[in-house]
């Protein structure tokens, strides 16, 4: 597979490590009341699609960036890449726009 | 031998000999050759055996498709079993062998199998030999391994060496036929960057073996043309003895280049190289292979698949006798005969299936329409021919073809299924092609010489243009379009005797047949229960007609039995090509610390963990065993002082204005409220709550701390920050980065540590206890300025340190630390006495930290901190995971203290019976504690922490032994810790 | 039909006219006790264990292609119980066992040969981890046999002992392990399954459930709707897209295992062999090809086929311990998806809808847990409640944090 | 005077070997910096490196070549690599007296040996073991990727037309010059 590295262009996706569903960007917050019901439900279920799945790549033998990348699991089509930071960080500026 | 069957013309050098051997008889052959056409030349036809029935063979194809001529190729160590002999370029001196038969190649003791042909029908062993039960790996199974298998591997390592690489390209072409040749003709004279791949080891493909013309010029001149001013671009790459054989994601082909097959020596060169095109996009110009008709006894040598036999006058120049037969559904088979009657070998029969007028004229042959070939006879080479209407016809080659099926292997690589096309009677590329393919030429269903050309220029242009590349050039000469009239027809119903669908798995009509009235009805049922396809060549010539038959007598048609899709590879691929450099030593590399050289010069053995090789043990003279070595090292370490390299632990430098509060998220312990100057143990947890790593993490200034992981987790540890870093705390500023390599690290440790530390460290720097206590840290200089990194930890519980030089300095500083040492007879140790030392105090590391222990189950729960969000904090408090009664780390000693622990024993309660269900736990570690001289262990115990002193059995059926320990703290030397303060 | 050498050579003698088919193809009936959602080796095994073990006839084994075309279909067919932890390992003897007696009870050969498996170590710590593996075996009542690499070099001279990267230290046999022929497993149990009134039917997607106050009362499927008192699911790599109709998210992933094949050689290995510093394990077919493999590609795929990668570094697994294997050619490769759970072991449970059953999460090991998996599935099924060997096969396991964690690799699926 | 004294052998050091017009060889005092950039303070960081160096940051995957023959190798958003020629184990100092305390340096000179490869056949040589495409139009002059060779973290910059810098682990140094020579020796 080829990652286009939305800052170095197209790479052996065995430059990668691939750790998972990029909702593990979503860690809960430890402190919720139901904080147990949510860390195992973050750290232990999954939707895993057929089809458009985000996931979480680390560029290990690269600029060791952590990419989200949109990929069908049925064709390994790659729509989308786009460097988890900047991902993570629109998370929370959602999240504080909602406080 | 001479060359019985050789004919005028062709494509062969005769200008010289080339002598090869087959089953040690010599023969001769020309350069061009390939065994195949060598062995037929010199009226060899029979050539190996085949699966199940041990039939005689001969060669049936002229290419990779070949199911029936595989030879072993070489000898000793160079053997090479199951080779195609239709792909074997000759060479002076080659040597080859026949497999798969017990006795002579001629006189095969295993062709009895033959006469038991009917009680060895599809899946007859599915229906016997179970009883009685333990034959079947006493009797019946030997039996039938060592009666199947083909060629036979020399049991020697592969001798040759291979290579890999990665090439880039605009448009890889696959295939250097009329069709591929016209694509990268056009994609090159567009300034393209091209690869153009192929399998023979002269361009051309079927333009070599045909008679059809191109603008006026011969087939295979034009293809050198082509070549030669394919050669000439730079922009263009040209490989042949080359096979794409696997179409993976996002446009990259696994390829092999075979580079000294066709030479009798490598030269110390890669004998193939596997390469990684990375293409924008592809053009497969693989051609079409033809199939033949299922008749009785058609399995014999001198029976060969039309357009092979025509590949084998025109361009090799030989046939396989004067007397041949043709058997044809189609158009194209009638050329088989002009083109042998041409070369001046007699025809003496047509057989078309199709009811129809001939063809074509052939002098001196009858023509029999609407009849079918229906027996042959002549077991070890052909002697006649008898059709369905009952007339018997002589001759000594017969040429069958079944229609032509597109290579559309690649197309399905990535599930990609091809689609049914009446007209041609087979099956073409579907339109879910792997992205960034097009199919050109027979490939693709464009079947003659005209429509071949054109399209591969037409399709590699609209991939141009899909670039953004202008095409230009992609004018191809005049061609025929020869007459390619196919009529369905799979195989000769009035046939009684066995007719073949896969020669060489040996599937018969009835096979499948059978295997359809068992109600294996799916094609892939009929695939498996008939192990039809499933041999060397994949079916390429057989799947068809299976499926066709399977279809007539289930009363569908073929688009709705379906297809069977192809795996890659397209043809096999050696190991050892797969594997590339990767084996023997250089299967990963290797890591050294900086002190290897010094380690090595004095006596260490090495041990391997993960990459690095560590020095075990310094072995000295008069030492008898390796124990003698580690005892010594220990006692003089907690005697007096040892030395050790400890580079290999992971080094992250992190820096930033939150670096301390990054930590906090990253340890289960609290970091931010570390003093400057100061050192910390740190446990970290997964965000599972087991423990991941631990280490120790120095603060070196505000923004600046230096931590340590273990050797195995280093990689692993700081990928998992990283993640935290941009995934979790993207708006923290820290930075990581590694240091494992750049600083050399040694264990200076025990009781005359700090005074050995004092002659290499400059002595502006105060190193007191009081100035430089229990886990301080802190920059100093060493041997006169240079700049060094000082950290007041202990691993052994002695009074230690470490101390961090450039690992450009580590070799020298280990020499001066051993020469510094040596008023205090220090040592260095190695990995064992660093284990020993570290059971001795009760510390953990992989035996202990596997992945499935809590830091409740080392006694560390309440280190994990509930205060704050760090990883792991939440999921650890799980109620099966803080159990009271969860299992516990502690201490071991045999109650008979001669006795040695083992670890890995399990523990048992005393008066229980050694089960599962008894299980309390089992040992983690042990070692012989030349300090308290005895054995002494670490080990997880249910409820551990409230059975101090109990007696336990530990057991070790493995081992056939057990004994009663004592449970103990597992802090053996100086559980107070005093030492390792003063 | 009952199956013989006798019944061969008779029907030999008269050109093989008698031969009837294995199997009926019955039109799906309107309602069942229980309907078996998937046509694998677990489903069928379950189907033959309900009818033969609890009396259960009456039962429907739904299959969306043909029977047998999951990983039943493509795997490396390699049956062990050589695990490590109590809430695997009595499972896998269990398996085991019933490995031992399969042909006599199904009345098929699926050749279930017992040629040994031998795990290679190359450190003290993984000896050591052998060490409490090969006791926790014992105690479980299975078989195992520590070699050193002395012994190692007699029996498989072929290994690379002495200019290898790792070192052979040694290895922990399991000589009762070994391999089966893998689509004869699934043809077997669908022959005793079918043959004691159980319908298999083949071509029969299941398109949804039919769920009424919290009760599963039957599915949806493309031959039309299906009553059952009780649904069992038995997909495998599908339990995410199966268990979505459902409305449930599970703790699996879907990933590509890719598996290999050589062409046919003559008899080389002797059992079963797999490396312990790197990917690759390896048997010998009886037809003589290499079956091997190792690591699963690593990222979340339906797709059924790999990247080279993963096909290099095994072949790199492969010479680094055997070197001779050089000149023998890859012939085929496939990828099977497999339902990676999250601490590596299976579930075998009830759902949270009554009626509604669970079988899944067996990662790439499910083969050699065909019988055991259908055995105590149908136990579960006909007595709703765990068989004594799968009790911590839960679905709640990682809410209460008792895991089955054998590779201590945690909820990363792909690690395991 | 200390008593003892350190004497600096970094791997490969004084490596050089032709083979025809190739030539591999390690450059001496090769001296590594790593460059972080303060979040929030990168605009101050960048701005830091032009007054040092005289060249702007480039973009990741880009070097440049300082006025003081420096080179500056961007390797991910907030991280550079500066190298330079430089035989004292202090080359940390170096690169904070010109950046003051703009950006986080660390000391990379021993983690990496550095190999150059150069010569008319290196391109082929390399293709057998990096991934990258390494023709012009694709790795320009002076641009610089992170990959791997042969199981080893490698650095690879294209210093001149046919001369290639590599980087990788020092502790794997004899097992990368290795990967190296078998390269070369498989293509001449």
């Amino acid at each position: 597979m080829i990652i286009d590295h939305p800052l170095l262009g197209p790479r052996d996706a065995a430059e990668f490590v691939y750790l998972g569903d990029a909702s593990l960007i979503d860690r809960p917050d430890w402190q919720a009341p139901d904080a147990m019901e949510k860390f195992h439900a973050y750290g232990y279920l999954r939707d895993n699609p057929a089809g458009e799945h985000q996931e979480l790549w680390y560029h290990e033998q690269g600029d060791r960036s952590w990419l989200v990348v949109t990929r069908d699991t049925v064709t390994h089509t790659i729509t989308k890449v786009e460097l988890a930071r900047d991902v993570a960080r629109g998370k929370t500026k959602a999240r504080g726009r909602g406080k | 031998m001479t060359q019985v069957n050789r004919l005028p013309g062709g494509l062969v050098d005769r200008s010289e000999e080339v002598k090869f051997q087959f089953n040690d008889k010599w023969m001769r052959g020309y350069p061009g050759d390939t065994l195949a056409s060598a062995l037929m030349a010199n009226g060899q036809l029979l050539v190996g055996r085949s699966f199940k029935y041990h039939r005689p063979r001969g060669v049936f194809t002229a290419g990779s498709e070949e199911p029936n001529a595989l030879v072993q190729l070489r000898r000793r160590a160079e053997q090479e079993p199951n080779t195609r002999a239709t792909m074997i370029e000759l060479f002076e001196g080659l040597y080859a062998t026949s497999q798969n038969h017990r006795g002579s190649l001629e006189f095969d003791l295993l062709a009895i199998n033959d006469f038991f042909a009917p009680f060895l029908s599809a899946g007859f062993y599915y229906k016997t030999f179970m009883w009685p039960k333990a034959f079947w790996e006493k009797l019946y199974e030997p039996i039938i391994r060592s009666a199947a298998g083909l060629g036979r591997l020399s049991m020697k390592e592969d001798p040759d060496s291979y290579d890999k690489g990665f090439l880039h390209c605009d448009l890889l072409v696959i295939g250097a036929g009329p069709a591929g040749l016209a694509a990268a003709l056009t994609a090159g004279r567009s300034g393209a960057r091209v690869i153009l791949a192929d399998e023979d080891f002269r361009p051309g493909g079927r333009l070599n073996a045909e008679t059809l013309e191109l603008g006026g010029m011969a087939g295979h001149a034009w293809a050198e043309e082509a070549v030669k001013e394919l050669a000439e671009m730079d922009n263009v790459r040209l490989m042949s003895r080359t096979t794409v054989y696997g179409a993976y994601d996002h446009g990259i082909y696994g390829v092999l280049e075979r580079c000294t097959d066709h030479l009798r020596d490598s030269n110390g060169k890669p004998r193939q190289i596997l390469w990684r095109i990375y293409s924008k996009r592809a053009v497969l110009a693989a051609g079409a292979t033809e199939r033949p008709i299922a008749f009785g006894n058609n399995d014999r040598p001198g029976i060969l698949l039309a357009g092979a036999m025509r590949a084998y006058a025109n361009r090799y120049a030989v046939a396989p006798g004067k007397q041949i037969a043709v058997f044809t559904n189609n158009d194209d088979g009638w050329r088989t005969a002009a083109d042998l009657y041409a070369k001046g070998v007699e025809i003496t029969t047509v057989v078309d299936s199709r009811d129809k007028p001939a063809l074509l004229n052939i002098p001196g042959a009858r023509h029999f329409g609407g009849q079918a070939v229906m027996d042959t006879v002549g077991r070890a080479g052909m002697k006649s021919i008898q059709l369905t209407n009952g007339q018997v016809i002589p001759c000594d080659g017969l040429a069958v073809s079944g229609g032509w099926n597109p290579n559309v292997h690649l197309t399905c690589h990535q599930r990609g299924r091809p689609e049914w096309r009446e007209d041609l009677c087979a099956f073409v590329p579907g339109s879910d092609l792997p992205p960034g393919m097009v199919v050109a030429g027979a490939a693709n269903g464009a079947m003659t010489l005209a429509a071949a050309l054109s399209e591969g220029a037409v399709k590699a242009s609209a991939q141009l243009e899909d670039l953004g590349i202008k095409p230009k050039g992609g004018e191809m000469p005049q061609a025929e379009d020869e007459p390619r009239d196919c009529a369905a027809f799979w195989h000769v119903k009035q046939s009684k005797n066995r007719a073949w669908v896969d020669l060489q798995n040996d599937v018969t009509v009835k096979d499948v047949k059978l295997a359809n009235t068992e109600g294996f009805r799916s094609v892939e049922l009929l695939k498996r229960y008939t192990t039809m396809g499933m041999a060397t060549d994949q079916g390429k010539t057989s799947n068809i007609a299976g499926l066709a038959i399977l279809a007539e007598e289930a009363g569908k048609t073929i688009p709705e039995v379906g297809t069977t899709i192809f795996r890659p590879p397209y043809t096999p691929v050696p190991l050892g090509a797969l594997a590339g450099r990767a084996r023997g030593k250089d299967f990963r590399p290797y890591r050294l610390t900086p002190s290897h050289k010094w380690t090595e010069e004095n006596g260490a053995s090495f041990v391997t963990v993960g990459n690095w090789l560590r020095a075990e043990w310094y072995t000295q003279p008069g030492e008898k065993g390796w124990r003698d070595s580690v005892d010594r090292e220990v006692l003089q370490t907690r005697k007096s002082v040892g030395i050790c390299d400890v580079t290999t632990l992971g080094k992250i430098d992190i820096q930033g204005k939150d670096a301390g509060a990054f930590l906090d998220m990253v340890y289960a312990n609290t970091f931010s409220t570390l003093k400057v100057g100061r050192v910390r143990y740190g446990l970290m947890l997964r965000e599972d709550g087991i423990c991941y790593d631990d280490g120790t993490t120095a603060r070196m200034g505000e923004d600046h701390y230096v931590m340590t992981t273990t050797t195995a987790n280093a990689v692993l540890v700081f990928r998992r920050m990283e993640f935290v870093r941009q995934c979790l705390c993207p708006d923290m500023d820290v930075h990581l980065i590694s240091t494992t390599d750049g600083w050399a690290q040694f264990a200076v440790a025990g009781p005359k540590s700090r005074d050995l530390l004092r002659k290499v460290i400059d002595r502006d720097h105060d190193i007191s206890n009081d100035a430089f206590p229990f886990m301080a840290c802190g920059h100093v200089t060493v041997c006169g300025g240079t700049p060094a990194r000082l950290f007041r930890i202990s691993f052994s519980g002695e009074l230690a340190f470490e101390i961090a030089v450039p690992a450009r300095y580590g070799n020298s500083m280990m020499a001066v630390l051993n020469e510094a040492g040596k008023e205090f007879d220090a040592v260095p140790y190695g990995t064992e006495a660093l284990g020993v030392m570290r059971i001795e105090k009760g510390h953990c590391t992989g035996n202990e930290l596997n992945g499935q222990t809590t830091a409740h189950n080392i006694g560390l729960g309440k280190m994990v901190s509930q205060k704050k969000a760090c990883i792991g904090n939440v999921l650890s408090q799980r109620p099966e995971m803080i159990r009271e009664d969860a299992v516990r780390l502690v201490g071991f000693r045999p109650v008979d203290r001669s006795r040695k622990l083992i670890a890995g024993s399990h523990f048992i309660t005393k008066g229980d019976t050694a089960s599962m269900a008894n299980d309390q736990g089992w040992m983690t570690s042990v070692a012989y504690s030349p300090n308290l001289g005895y054995s002494i262990g670490l080990g997880f115990l249910k409820e551990g922490q409230n059975r101090m002193g109990e007696i336990v059995r530990a057991v070790s059926p493995i081992h056939n032994t057990e004994m009663e320990v004592e449970v103990v703290s597992p802090h053996f030397i100086d559980p107070e810790g005093e030492r390792l303060r003063g | 039909m009952r199956y013989s050498g006798f019944r061969v050579l008779k029907e030999g003698l008269t050109g093989n006219k008698g031969w009837t088919k294995a199997w009926r193809e019955p039109e799906p009936r309107p309602d069942y006790d229980i309907v078996i959602i998937g046509g694998g080796g677990h489903g069928l095994s379950t189907a033959f264990y309900l009818a033969k073990e609890f009396g259960i006839t009456n039962v429907a084994v739904l299959e969306k292609g043909w029977l047998g075309s999951g990983n039943i279909g493509r795997n490396t067919t390699i049956i062990r119980s050589n695990y490590m932890l109590p809430g695997n390992e009595p499972f896998y003897e269990f398996s085991m066992k019933l490995w031992e007696n399969l042909e006599q009870e199904t009345n098929y050969n699926s050749m279930v040969s017992q040629r040994s498996i031998l795990n290679l170590y190359h450190t003290d710590g993984q000896r050591d981890a052998y060490v409490r593996r090969a006791n926790a075996m014992l105690l479980a009542g299975a078989d195992a046999e520590l070699a050193d690499a002395k012994q190692l070099r007699q029996e498989l001279p072929f290994l690379d002992y002495d200019n290898a990267r790792f070192p052979i230290k040694g290895g922990l046999y399991q000589r009762r392990g070994g391999t089966a022929r893998h689509d004869a497993v699934a043809w077997g149990y669908a022959r005793g399954a079918d043959s004691r009134g159980v319908d298999i039917i083949q071509n029969c997607e299941v398109t949804g459930f039919q769920i009424e106050n919290g009760t599963c009362t039957g599915v949806e499927t493309s031959r039309g709707a299906i009553r059952a008192k009780k649904v069992a699911m038995c997909v495998a790599g599908s339990s995410g897209r199966v268990a979505a109709m459902a409305g449930m998210r599970l703790p699996i992933e879907s990933h590509v295992l890719q598996a290999f094949v050589s062409e046919g050689l003559k008899p080389v290995l002797p059992g079963v062999i797999t490396f312990g510093a790197g990917h690759f394990y390896v048997s010998q077919s009886d037809k003589g090809g290499l079956v091997f493999g190792g690591d699963i590609d690593g990222y979340n795929s339906y797709a059924q086929r790999g990247n080279l990668p993963v096909v290099e570094d095994v072949c790199e697994g492969g010479m680094a311990i055997m070197p001779m294997i050089g000149r023998a050619r890859l012939l085929r490769s496939w990828g099977g998806v497999m339902d990676m759970s999250m601490d590596g072991s299976p579930f075998i449970d009830k759902t949270h809808i009554d009626g509604l059953y669970f079988n899944g999460g067996w990662c790439y090991g499910g083969f050699k847990a065909t019988p055991a998996s259908g055995f105590c599935y149908a136990h579960l099924l006909a007595k709703d409640e765990p068989h004594p060997t799968a009790t911590q096969m839960r679905l709640d396991r990682f809410m209460t944090g008792n895991m089955i964690d054998e590779k201590g690799s945690g909820n990363q699926p792909n690690l395991h | 005077m200390a008593e003892f004294t350190l004497t600096a052998a970094p791997p490969l050091a004084g490596h050089d070997e032709t083979f025809g017009d190739t030539r591999l060889h390690a450059p001496q005092d090769f001296a590594i910096v790593s460059v972080a950039l303060p979040l929030g303070g990168e605009t101050a960081a960048k701005k830091a490196i032009k007054t040092a160096y005289g060249v702007e940051l480039p973009a990741p995957g880009k070097s440049v070549v300082a006025k003081g023959k420096e080179r500056i190798l961007r390797l991910a958003p907030d991280l550079a690599f500066v190298f330079f020629t430089h035989a004292g184990a202090d080359a940390e100092t170096i690169v904070a007296d010109k950046l003051k305390d703009k950006a986080y340096l660390t000391d990379q000179t021993d983690v990496w040996t550095a190999l150059e490869l150069s010569g008319p056949m290196a391109r082929a040589a390399l293709e057998r073991i990096c991934p990258l495409d390494l023709y012009t139009d694709a790795f320009a002059l002076n641009d610089g990727a992170r990959t791997v060779m042969e199981h080893l973290g490698t650095i690879i910059l294209r210093t001149d037309d046919d001369t290639y810098l590599l980087l990788s682990a020092s502790s794997s140094a004899d097992s990368f010059l290795h990967a190296i020579e078998t390269s070369i020796k498989n293509v001449i």
